[in-house]
């Protein structure tokens, strides 16, 4: 049962209608869309934040809900019928235990280098492994870190958080633990301040990008030994 | 180094420790990893392990690896020349006037990083145990994108339609193709011609007076005149005959070149 | 707003779990799906039917509708909001010599079976040319000539009237029009006919298209050489 609609004021035959718009957009695509991408859509002066949320609400019991990705938002089929639905797997290879190791890092350390990725793993990343996980629409360049070298940061994408669920890079399981344990730090626990993965555009000691990483997407080798 | 791409989720059961030492170094994913798994054969929490014996552990694993002839990659052997270190380090107490870090800081900077990076390896599980998009969750799966159709309309007039239909039938239909012959003057015989008619005379006469007789019929008028006039050139240039024209569109005027004798 | 849901007997909440399995079906599936298809996700003994009708119900008034397609299901934008998902560029091309010039002898000769068309065009017509003309709705299969092989005969369209404003086929002019309009030479043979179009059901040599000639509309090969 669709929870009755709590908010008098939206119960208007134009929110209404805008509510059926922002359901027909959002049905209608397979991607995840933001709030101002639909907003062009409805009529002027349309409070979409609100409207995505009364939409939330009602289809919070439902079969598809609608989920919230970053800053976009998406239906998707209720988390609890998907051993229903597990389809005859389209093959996927599973991720190398390195890719994996490395994805997590990623995720949890960014902005984080490769140097530092590796610094983790405690072994040489090989270039294939982030380049796979940026193919995957997982990962991806972020800027580059303000020190000798000028390094590449990644960070992950909203297809990373579509895909494992998330809201946002807060919901990263395990992730307050981990800060208390210190153990997101690039350093022995007594002298840390505690980094959390970052998910702003650019940290202090980032740079933008150079025009030329995004071309070819390809990090110059020197900056790895 | 290779990656292992059997599940780690589900660490192998960790041999004896005798049997430590057929353990291909290949398998592991580098020498943190190498420590990790002899760590956890210690079968404590990972802040309770004794740094000390995970040290000559690993220090041992590498020295029957090498004993067997194996190449053993060279960040193991800078791990166990750091774990060398770091025994001697946790040995041997500290003089006060040492500013080297401690055998115990840096044993503890040893321990902060294997717990660095079994929590990224559970980080990486839990992740993977979520409902993902595609296995447990699942977009929409008829978008319908908002595109924008490029979609043609074919445009065609009636006319065209005729027209294209009129040529095809025309082109098929074999008609008799009769020249149309037209009277040409050519150089030649315009030259002979203007050399009978002018003869010797030495006066002035308008190119037309000449060829009055022939320029009565329409048809060949052009062409007389452009061949005559065209062989005047060249008997001008051989010095046969002189040209004049005294005004703008006025008459062409020839005459026998006085200076020749015939 | 849903619609309250008018079959008590339906409210339990085993009806209100499978309503959420057919959501999440219907949602997540590529293609619309039968109720048979359907109900093996379900408890045993649910009523599809009656289920696939309550779901139709209460998301008519919603921006998303179940629709059904012969006797699947699949949910689909509501068609009042079609205009948001679709913007059309409509691009007005001409027609190519060679389409028109087909288009203009199946318009006289028809019913014209591909090799009488390359006969008066004097060259192999592709089987693009006639398609793209079926595709802007004025030519159509009209059956098959009682003639070996069994070549399809073509025909035109009442969208083709249409488009070029005549009433009927008998509006196309007549050799003597041609003539006087000067489209044709008056230097033609006398021999020289123009077919007068035929416009009923089926002439006397041709049978009806066979059952499969509309669904993949593809002409056998072989009759043309």
């Amino acid at each position: 049962m669709i929870a009755p609609d709590e908010m008098p004021t939206e119960r208007s035959e134009i929110a209404e209608r805008n509510l059926r718009v922002l359901e027909a957009l959002l049905f209608a695509s397979s991607e995840p869309l933001s709030a101002s991408q639909m907003a062009t859509y409805l009529g002027e002066g349309a409070n979409v934040t609100a409207l995505l949320m009364t939409l939330q609400q009602r289809y919070a019991p439902r079969g598809v809900n609608l989920v919230r990705r970053a800053d976009k938002w998406a239906f998707r089929t209720a988390e609890d019928l998907g051993f229903l639905l597990r389809r005859e797997e389209q093959e996927t290879r599973p991720l190398s235990r390195a890719a994996l190791e490395t994805l997590s890092i990623i995720a949890y350390h960014q902005p984080a280098t490769r140097a530092e990725i590796e610094e983790v793993r405690g072994v040489a990343t090989g270039k294939g492994t982030i380049d796979l996980l940026m193919e995957a629409g997982w990962v991806r360049m972020r800027g580059r870190r303000r020190t000798p070298g000028r390094p590449v940061t990644y960070g992950t994408t909203d297809g990373f958080l579509d895909h494992f669920g998330l809201e946002s890079l807060g919901d990263l399981p395990g992730l307050d633990e981990l800060k208390g344990s210190g153990l997101l730090s690039n350093r022995l626990p007594p002298s840390m301040q505690i980094p959390l993965p970052f998910e702003g555009a650019l940290r202090d000691d980032e740079d933008p990008l150079d025009p030329d990483d995004l071309d070819g997407a390809d990090e110059p080798e020197e900056e790895h030994e | 180094m290779t990656t292992a791409q059997t599940d780690w989720f589900d660490t192998p059961v960790p041999p004896v420790a005798e049997d430590v030492m057929y353990v291909d170094v290949n398998g592991y994913e580098g020498p943190l990893d190498l420590l990790l798994d002899l760590a956890r054969r210690q079968k404590v929490d990972l802040a309770s392990i004794s740094v000390l014996a995970l040290a000559e552990q690993y220090l041992a694993f590498i020295e029957t690896v090498r004993e067997k002839r194996i190449e053993v990659a060279a960040d193991y052997l800078v791990m166990a020349a750091w774990l060398a270190y770091l025994k001697s380090r946790l040995m041997v107490p500290q003089a006060p006037s040492d500013d080297e870090p401690s055998g115990e800081m840096l044993a503890a900077m040893l321990q902060f990083r294997l717990k660095r990076l079994e929590a990224m390896r559970q980080s990486a599980s839990q992740l993977m145990n979520r409902p993902r998009l595609g296995f447990q969750v699942y977009a929409r799966g008829m978008p319908e994108p908002i595109e924008i159709a490029r979609k043609s309309l074919w445009e065609a007039s009636l006319y065209g339609l005729l027209k294209a239909y009129s040529s095809q039938r025309e082109r098929g239909v074999a008609t008799d193709y009769s020249p149309h012959l037209r009277t040409v003057w050519s150089l030649q015989d315009a030259r002979d011609i203007l050399q009978r008619l002018i003869g010797d005379s030495f006066d002035w006469v308008p190119m037309d007076t000449y060829l009055a007789e022939y320029l009565a019929s329409p048809t060949e008028r052009a062409t007389v005149r452009a061949s005559s006039f065209a062989s005047s050139l060249e008997l001008v240039r051989l010095g046969h005959i002189e040209l004049k024209q005294t005004e703008t569109f006025g008459p062409l005027l020839m005459r026998r070149n006085p200076d020749r004798k015939p």
